[in-house]
């Protein structure tokens, strides 16, 4: 699960805006940057200057390796200063990078069907486990439903890409402007009894709550459930100890891992919510 | 300033400890060496100061604990640690592969503590320093830094001193009227060496929640933003004491090194910058010898403390 | 989260002054206020500090006064001034012009001399207030800045609270161990509000010329690389003294003011901002503005102080 | 001398190199706009973000007012990272720019002859104050001499444009590549006495070391001389007093003044070098 990560530039040969304010970043990269496992991430520089000081954290959404060289994709929402300067990025323009990080989705062998599920752009990382869980569908298929929310249709982002792998995806806005009227884990709630946990193993990445909320769902449920959640990063190589998140240990009480080397994806009830 | 062929010589001396050049790592932003190790050579380092180090360990405080400002990183890790018997045993093999001076940077919640963990490593093999962190609050006096007091910081060094055969480098906080009278007072009291400066006591507000941004409330500043008042500290403290400094805060690349050094630090140590470069440390280095080389400075010594009036 | 289409009330009071908005500038960065008419209306400011007063007019340091360092500006310019009897006469008729609250800042090498000045301004006519800067060095009691004890800084306060009627704003150093303690001091010797922070010390060198950039060698850092520190020292400043706080270092924005109102500020100086664009202080109170209507805030003074544990 | 300066978004036509690691940056800025006087200059920023900080001072080059639109002309220097940012900007960038600040040239009405002492990138202030001087030969016509230094013949920039206004260039390098071999100042002093103190006017800019080179060779001349100082500003508009000038008083003391608001243009004579 850890290749050795490797800090290089990459040319951006895209850059463009998918649905509004949400971008897809195409990078050409050397072929020495190691092919990556769906949940893993890179930090991102999106300057040479120092402002702002520190690289961001992008899960990573596609990567095609080459001999001359790979193309990784960045599917990104636009949230503050630094994305902002990211999307001002130019075909052409190079950037440093830091990758591949952290501990993926492990698949999970016996598991018969995969069941997604995603807030935002917490589809990122998702859709690029569906597109390697796809493939490996023959000879024991492997089933994929995946649960889509956003706050309305027009945040709904990432669909195309979904649903080419998946194709049983479920919608979910919280203004009804588009699929299920209500939260993803309200739909999920309603469906959850319909799956047999034997054979099915679910993945998500979403906001706190929406996380949250699915955990207190499989409390007492036997479903597995791998989370990819998100911190504050500076280092994402396990050196600063910026990024903690509380888990329970097996004596009860609270100890704090690093989301960049420990994670980012956790066992759901690991986690103390 | 033609460049010349010759290697420069790039040793310095910390009061007893030889290093094979100034670059060092400052603790916490380095982890435990090997995280670092896929992108820096270790063996090439000054030195490779570890993360704090606590008689036992410590969970740290609660998310979030990072902050971005202008320039500058406020964190509030709250010294998690692993502790010190667990350092000795599992991070301390893997460092003693690599011929570069290890330093233990140590905290304590009281005098004693500080004594006990000095103790610990002085018998562990494998380390060439002790680097003591006073800018923790001391409990038992009411929550005041032990480095905020020169009585205080000069009894945690003689505590330490005591403790153990090892150089012992008071590394000092910033967040204080007169840093050279606690630079001064620890000399007084054993002190091989200083290190300044630790981060200045900072903070954030989110305004969209109105809360801080970090869970801690306040934290500590590091980064750019800082250089300034380190330099000027750095600069106040090698004109009061006589053991060697070693200056640290914003060093990002080899000019801010390099200022440092000319100001008078006998080494430096880089932080926050191997954050946003893992080969930060690297780059330094091969920029102070690159500017020695262009100014036909065969000995650091020779530049280090040579700075000049307007 | 609806926007409210009723217009906030941003006046608030300062002790016994109270002003239009909380949008103030700071000293030394706006001039006599002449400088930049052209690009603010002056009657829209909360209020106007002018650059600090001496007694006696004061030529300042040499060249270089400037040093441009990571979000940060480190000047030296020594408390050039004219002197407060020029002010008086040449400076004061054009301001007294707006219904502005004029603040004039003051400082004295003795304690004698911030007496004198603050007489010759209280019996002046047009002045809202008085700002009285200790960060300069005490030059009878051996170079600390008043500002670095608390005795000094309530002997300072008691003496100009005697010469004149004028509300007293003391202006706090952030180069001390304890600002709250200092705070503390100049609320007992009668101030009625606190401004902070002043700039903190700092220095920059010139790696070519091996030389300090500033010939004073040493300047006061300001602008956003010390916003972190600035808004912690408030807030442990407005959690220890009664009286209104005045918080300023390094606002840029409307970000950065409601940061500091959050946290407990009154009101906000807008500083080093002036230099890189005219109109700061305009965008900043328009900022506000927006945000309170943004935030159905009716009232600033329901915004004030109002800062929640994470 | 002081026409209200604007603080106002400029819109890049160009920004070439001319010579190696010099530039000619045109703007265009609305009407409002005011016409400069040779001399005065603007303070540019080079970034909306805050890395550099502060606005960079630059000499005007040339102007050209429009109704619609005027054209500013700068000629820069990249001397450290604000004018390497300004270099990397692009046709159709904006940036912001507050001016025309300062005093300018003032021009000698009895003056028949105008001599430009022009050392490195002080060459662009005396090219618009030639270029001001040129159309007012008639019917007093103004005799222009140019002494043009730079440390070699790599580095001289900004003679195309000068030679345009002003025939008679004298050109000056250190190293001799071309021109008189030696200091601007050194061929100066060799021709200073052919010229009549009366109907002369000087006008220098360049690096201190030049310019307190002339102070002393006038020092015991009657020549009159006008200087344009550089020091690090911070605001441009006389508030900040970050920019000493240490002038001599009547009485013998040496007092400050502010390049941006007293200057920078300064007779040589009131500065203390
Ligand atoms: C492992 C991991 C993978 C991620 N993958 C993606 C992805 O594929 N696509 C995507 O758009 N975003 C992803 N994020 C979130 C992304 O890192 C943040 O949106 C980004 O750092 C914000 O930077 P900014 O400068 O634009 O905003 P800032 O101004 O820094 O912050 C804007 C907002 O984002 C929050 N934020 C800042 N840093 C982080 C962070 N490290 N993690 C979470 N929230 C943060 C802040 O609290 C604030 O509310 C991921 C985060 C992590 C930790
Ligand atoms: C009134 C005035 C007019 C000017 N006109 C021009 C012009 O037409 N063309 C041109 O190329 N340059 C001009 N300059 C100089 C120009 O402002 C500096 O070269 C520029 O500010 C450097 O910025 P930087 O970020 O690239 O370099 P920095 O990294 O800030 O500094 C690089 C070097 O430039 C020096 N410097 C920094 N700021 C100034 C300053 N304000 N004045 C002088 N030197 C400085 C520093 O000491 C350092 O040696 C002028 C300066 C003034 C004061
Ligand atoms: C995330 C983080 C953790 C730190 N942990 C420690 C520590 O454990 N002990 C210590 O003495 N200093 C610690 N520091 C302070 C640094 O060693 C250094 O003094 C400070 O960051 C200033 O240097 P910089 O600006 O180069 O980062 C830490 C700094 C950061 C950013
Ligand atoms: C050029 C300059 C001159 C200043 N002069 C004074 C002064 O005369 N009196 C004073 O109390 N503060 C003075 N200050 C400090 C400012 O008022 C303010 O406290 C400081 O700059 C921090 O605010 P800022 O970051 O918004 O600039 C000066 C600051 C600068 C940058
Ligand atoms: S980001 Fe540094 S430890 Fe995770
Ligand atoms: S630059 Fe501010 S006074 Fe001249």
């Amino acid at each position: 699960m850890h290749p050795v990560p490797l800090f290089i530039k990459g040319r951006i040969l895209d850059n463009l805006e998918a649905v509004r304010g949400h971008f897809l970043l195409r990078l050409k990269l050397p072929p020495a940057f190691h092919h990556p496992v769906p949940g893993q991430f890179v930090m991102i520089r999106v300057t040479e200057s120092q402002t702002p000081l520190l690289a961001r954290p992008m899960s990573i959404y596609a990567f095609e390796k080459g001999a001359e060289h790979s193309v990784l994709e960045i599917f990104y929402r636009v949230a503050g200063a630094g994305t902002r300067i990211l999307s001002g990025l130019k075909p052409g323009d190079e950037l440093s990078l830091l990758g591949p990080l952290g501990n993926g989705f492990s698949g999970n062998q016996e598991a018969r069907r995969a069941i997604l599920i995603a807030g935002g752009i917490g589809i990122s990382p998702l859709t690029f486990l569906a597109a390697s869980l796809s493939p490996i569908r023959e000879p024991f298929p492997v089933e994929m439903t995946a649960y889509v929310g956003a706050q309305r249709k027009e945040a709904l982002a990432g669909l195309d890409r979904l649903s080419a792998v998946c194709p049983d995806i479920r919608i979910c806005t919280d203004d009804g402007s588009m699929g299920y009227g209500g939260r993803v884990t309200e739909l999920f709630e309603r469906e959850l009894d319909a799956f047999d946990p034997q054979g099915c193993a679910v993945y998500a990445c979403g906001p706190r709550a929406m996380m949250k909320r699915l955990a207190e769902l499989l409390e007492k449920h036997p479903l597995p459930c791998q989370v990819s959640v998100e911190e504050r990063m500076a280092c994402g190589l396990g050196a600063c100890l910026g990024c903690a998140v509380a888990v329970r240990t097996p004596g009860g009480d609270v100890a704090f891992m690093r989301a960049c080397k420990d994670g980012p994806v956790f066992d759901i009830r690991r986690i103390d919510w | 300033m033609r460049p010349s062929s010759l290697q420069p010589s790039l040793s310095v001396d910390i009061g007893p400890l030889s290093l094979r050049n100034p670059v060092m790592t400052a603790s916490g932003t380095f982890g435990y060496g090997e995280e670092y190790a896929p992108f820096v050579d270790l063996n090439r380092l000054g030195a490779l100061i570890v993360k704090g180090l606590s008689l036992e360990p410590r969970a740290g405080n609660p998310p979030p604990r990072l902050a971005e400002t202008p320039s500058g990183l406020l964190n509030a890790v709250g010294l998690q640690n692993i502790g010190v018997k667990a350092f000795v045993k599992e991070k301390l093999p893997f460092l003693k592969e690599y011929s570069t001076a290890i330093i233990a940077n140590i905290f304590g919640e009281t005098v004693d503590e500080y004594g006990k963990v000095a103790e610990i490593l002085g018998m562990a093999d494998g380390l060439s320093a002790l680097e003591v962190n006073i800018s923790c609050p001391n409990v038992k006096k009411g929550g005041i830094a032990f480095g905020s007091s020169p009585e205080m910081a000069a009894e945690v060094t003689k505590r330490v001193r005591e403790a153990t055969d090892l150089p012992v480098i008071m590394k000092l906080s910033p967040n204080v009227t007169d840093i050279s009278h606690i630079a001064e007072s620890v000399e007084s009291a054993g002190a091989d060496a200083v290190s300044l400066i630790n981060t200045l006591a900072g903070m954030a507000v989110d305004v969209e929640h109105r809360k801080p941004v970090l869970y801690n409330v306040t934290g500590g500043l590091s980064g750019p933003a800082i250089k300034p008042v380190a330099l000027r500290m750095v600069w106040q403290v090698v004109n009061r004491v006589n053991i060697p400094v070693i200056g640290l805060g914003g060093i990002m690349c080899p000019n801010d090194a390099l200022e440092f050094l000319i100001v008078g630090a006998r080494a430096v140590e880089v932080g926050t910058a191997s954050f946003l470069n893992p080969h930060a440390t690297m780059n330094i280095l091969e920029g102070i010898e690159t500017y020695l080389r262009e100014h036909s400075i065969s000995d650091i010594g020779d530049l280090i403390g040579t700075l000049e009036r307007p």
